[in-house]
């Protein structure tokens, strides 16, 4: 088993934050993992992205050319990364900033209002959670259980109030997740 | 006839071994007083000489104590890196203009700016001696060197550096003086000057440094005596000598002793 | 009566010590050190006070006062 | 959280500045320089609260200077920049190596030459390991590949540059600073260095001479010895801690050779080729001076073609060739300037070597 997830977005959405949850939760889990940030000379200026290696066997390469799941979270990272994505591939869009899916036909999309939920939700920062849940029902290498375990690891005890919020916008992303994944079967 | 007794006993901070210095050469006067200090203060067996690069090279040949040879103008950054791990040493760098002022200024101001308790002997003849008679930033205008054949000028080689005046706009500094290695009486003077800067430093002060206006016949193209007056004449004039600043001395409520 | 003493071998004939004896005690001698300097030597030894001044400039750290 | 091993997930700088630690170095000079400022920051929040100290230097010319003093004084001292600040400490390194005076430095490589980026490279090979500034001496150097190896050769590079008083340098580069990856931390380590008879500072005179710390010497027979003496050590060194990992198939028909995040690269590579039909083996230093000359020769024998992947036009592969005494073919897949060959790149270069391997 090999997750190659790459993750991009505007500075600011909590790109590098997520990835190094979904690391930590792996690593909790048992698998082997690596989070690299900004691996790309060209990503430059407001965008960051990170890419987390997830895997059973020896990480090697912390980069990945192919990635098999994208977390692409503005309509940037989806015109300059997604045709990146391995061949039968997840592709999990903040469809908040992204008002079309790209043209990857060969990929599974995972379209998630991240930007409403959070508004729902009355917690801007939980923007990057409901992507994650959305990834995590959508690959099923782990559950929200253990990306909410490893955020309450990683948050600074005066962030804890937000946890709330947090479980609730990863439940939301992995209830469209579950659905979408339904459909495609 | 009453026994007589040995009034100047050669110091024991010093080896014995003969300085290889040009004659009349101030740098061994320098030598002696810096001894004659490490000697009434006690201090021999935890002083760390640092010797740079320059005439005094071989300064930890000539100083019986401990001693680490930094490379070109790095004296302070050596000095700094011991006093971190033996703040209990007592540890003096001994820098001539051009290690100093030249291409060691970064280390020297930003010791003093650090506060770093030690002390600086610096040497201040005007020009690069072991190099064989260079222009120095310290080199006076008009001054002929093997650089500056014409004499310096300012449109070719700006003005003169004053390291006192510049390292006293510095809060870190607690003991600055500029002496002269000249007359009798200005001999006393500087060592006076040295031992304030080391006592400086055994109360934990700060940054001491005490420059001392020496000569270079060999490199001036004087004989010694000539040398001498020339400091007196000429480079008193443009470095004034006096203590620029004793912290030690403010503390205890009372001006220079 | 006071006393200087000299390392001959060590004189490097700089002249600081003649210059500043307060009694022009000091001189140049005649004799050469095996590094070609004609050494300093005391020439009046009555007139020394032993007030150490030639030790005091000497670069050298070859004179010896004795009181 | 105080058991002896915990395991974190941290980042390259964080577990470098903690494996410092570890080893037991309590003084760290430093100026910061992207993309290791990790270092220097993990230094000044950790070292001073267990009586260290971290001291920010004004420049990579006097932080170098700094740990001279403290080794000078017996401390295990430490400092760490990337290319451009290495290159400013090389005269600093010389008259450590001169002085036979033990430190550790850690370079994590960017994208050159000059100000260059911050990018991931490794063309300060020869910095490392031909370098430490003028004369006749060298860096111990050694070459994580991993978040925890960056810790435990930190960590232990104190120990051996105890064992033959001289530089050691951890050379790394901008990805293996920045990534982060589970790290078993190693206990911090009281600073207990060896005995330090040549050490300044403070002492009972009864108890020694006067001790100075010195590279001066005009006498072209004493300072022949002090490198005799030096050379020495190296023969000893490469004797004793020569280190390196083979990974891979038994039978290669293409032999890989990397370090670093280079050697990442080409683990990757090694299964992906497999899956292309060729079999690759990759041998991946962890010491590249000493250099483990022993396995490229031994394999040098056995297989018609290497390939050497580094993230430089051809510097690391020098040693390799040295090695292989024309034994087998070297090929070089080389990127600069910060750039990298991805994983495919490897493996479509692995499948056309193996192609003409076969046709001979």
């Amino acid at each position: 088993m090999r997750e190659e997830l790459f993750m991009a977005g505007l500075g600011g959405q909590g790109v590098n934050l997520a990835g190094q949850l979904i690391a930590r939760a792996g690593m909790d889990l048992g698998l082997n993992v690596s989070w690299f940030p900004i691996y790309d000379p060209e990503v430059r200026g407001g965008s960051s992205t990170c890419t987390v290696i997830l895997t059973d066997e020896r990480v090697g390469s912390p980069t990945s050319d192919h990635p098999t799941s994208m977390i692409l979270m503005s309509a940037d990272a989806v015109g300059r990364f997604a045709d990146r994505a391995v061949e039968g591939g997840l592709i999990v869009i903040n469809s908040s900033l992204v008002h079309e899916a790209p043209a990857c036909h060969a990929c599974r999309m995972l379209m998630v209002p991240a930007n409403e939920i959070a508004v729902e939700i009355g917690n801007d920062r939980t923007v990057n959670m409901s992507l994650l849940g959305a990834w995590a029902a959508g690959t099923g290498i782990m559950g929200i259980e253990d990306i909410a375990a490893s955020l309450r690891a990683m948050l600074p005890e005066r962030h804890h109030h937000h946890m709330p919020d947090n479980e609730e916008a990863l439940r939301r992303g992995a209830a469209i997740g579950r659905s979408a994944c339904l459909g495609d079967d | 006839m009453a026994e007589l007794t040995l009034v100047n006993p050669y110091p024991d901070a010093l080896t014995g071994v003969e300085m290889r210095y040009c004659p009349g050469c101030t740098h061994g006067t320098a030598h002696r007083l810096v001894a004659e200090v490490i000697d009434e203060l006690g201090v021999k067996d935890r002083t760390v000489a640092i010797a740079t690069v320059g005439c005094s090279v071989y300064a930890y040949e000539y100083f019986d104590t401990d001693a680490v040879q930094a490379s070109h103008g790095r004296g302070p950054a050596v000095a700094t890196g011991i006093k971190r791990v033996h703040p209990d040493s007592v540890v003096f760098t001994y820098q001539g203009d051009g290690d100093l002022a030249s291409i060691g200024m970064a280390e020297v101001v930003h010791a003093a700016a650090r506060a770093e308790n030690f002390t600086i002997i610096f040497i201040n003849n005007a020009v690069f001696g072991m190099t064989q008679g260079q222009m120095a930033p310290t080199t006076l205008l008009g001054q002929k060197t093997t650089t500056s054949p014409r004499g310096r000028t300012v449109a070719e080689a700006g003005h003169p550096i004053r390291i006192c005046e510049l390292l006293d706009t510095l809060d870190g500094a607690a003991f600055l003086a500029r002496e002269a290695l000249t007359t009798p009486a200005r001999i006393r003077s500087a060592k006076r000057s040295i031992r304030r800067a080391f006592e400086t430093q055994l109360a934990g002060a700060g940054f001491s440094l005490v420059e001392l206006l020496s000569i270079c016949p060999q490199w001036w193209g004087m004989d010694v005596l000539e040398a001498i007056d020339h400091v007196e004449d000429t480079m008193i004039e443009y470095y004034p000598v006096r203590v620029f600043r004793d912290r030690l001395g403010e503390e205890e409520g009372g001006g220079d002793a | 009566m006071p006393k200087v003493v000299i390392d001959a071998e060590r004189c490097k004939q700089c002249m600081l010590c003649v210059r500043y004896c307060p009694r022009a005690s000091l001189r140049l001698s005649d004799a050469t050190t095996s590094k070609g300097y004609h050494p300093v030597e005391q020439h009046d030894e009555e007139a020394c006070t032993g007030c150490a001044i030639c030790a005091l400039v000497c670069p050298s750290v070859c004179i010896e006062v004795y009181r | 959280m105080s058991e002896q091993r915990q395991r974190v997930l941290i980042t390259g700088n964080e577990a470098t500045a903690e494996g410092g630690i570890a080893g037991g170095c309590r003084h760290f000079f430093g100026y910061p320089i992207t993309p290791q400022n990790k270092i220097p920051e993990y230094m000044s929040e950790h070292l001073p609260p267990i009586g260290g100290v971290y001291l920010q230097a004004e420049s990579e010319v006097a932080a170098i200077n700094m740990v001279y003093g403290a080794a000078a004084a017996g401390a295990r001292a430490m400092t760490t920049s990337s290319s451009p600040g290495i290159s400013l400490m090389q005269e600093g390194l010389s008259y450590m190596l001169g002085t036979e005076l033990p430190c550790v430095i850690v370079n994590m490589v960017r994208g050159g030459p000059g100000l260059g980026n911050v990018a991931a490279a490794q063309s300060d090979y020869w910095l490392a390991t031909r370098g430490a500034g003028h004369g006749d001496g060298r860096c111990i150097t050694l070459t994580p590949y991993s978040v925890q190896e960056l810790h435990e050769f930190t960590a232990g590079a104190f120990e051996i540059a105890d064992r033959y008083r001289n530089p050691v340098c951890v050379l790394a580069d901008a990805i293996l600073a920045s990534m982060m990856e589970p790290c078993e931390l190693l206990p911090r380590r009281e600073p207990s260095p060896p005995e330090r008879p040549w050490a300044v500072g403070p002492h009972d005179p009864a108890e020694r001479e006067r001790n100075i710390v010195n590279s001066l010497w005009v006498d072209h027979n004493l300072m022949e010895a002090v490198n005799l003496r030096i050379e020495e050590r190296y023969r000893q060194a490469a004797e004793e801690i020569t280190d390196w990992e083979e990974f891979g198939s038994d039978d290669p028909e293409v032999v890989l050779c990397a370090y670093g995040i280079s050697a990442r690269i080409c683990e990757s590579a090694v299964g992906q080729a497999a899956q292309a039909g060729v079999r690759t083996r990759l041998i991946r230093p962890k010491t590249v001076f000493p250099f483990p000359r022993a396995p490229y020769a031994r394999w040098a024998e056995r297989v018609e073609r290497m390939l050497v992947v580094e993230l430089s036009m051809g510097q690391f592969v020098e040693d390799v060739l040295l090695s292989v005494e024309g034994r087998c073919q070297v090929d070089l897949l080389g990127r600069a300037g910060g750039s990298m060959p991805t994983v495919a790149d490897v493996v479509e270069r692995v499948v056309a070597l193996a192609g003409k391997a076969g046709g001979h």
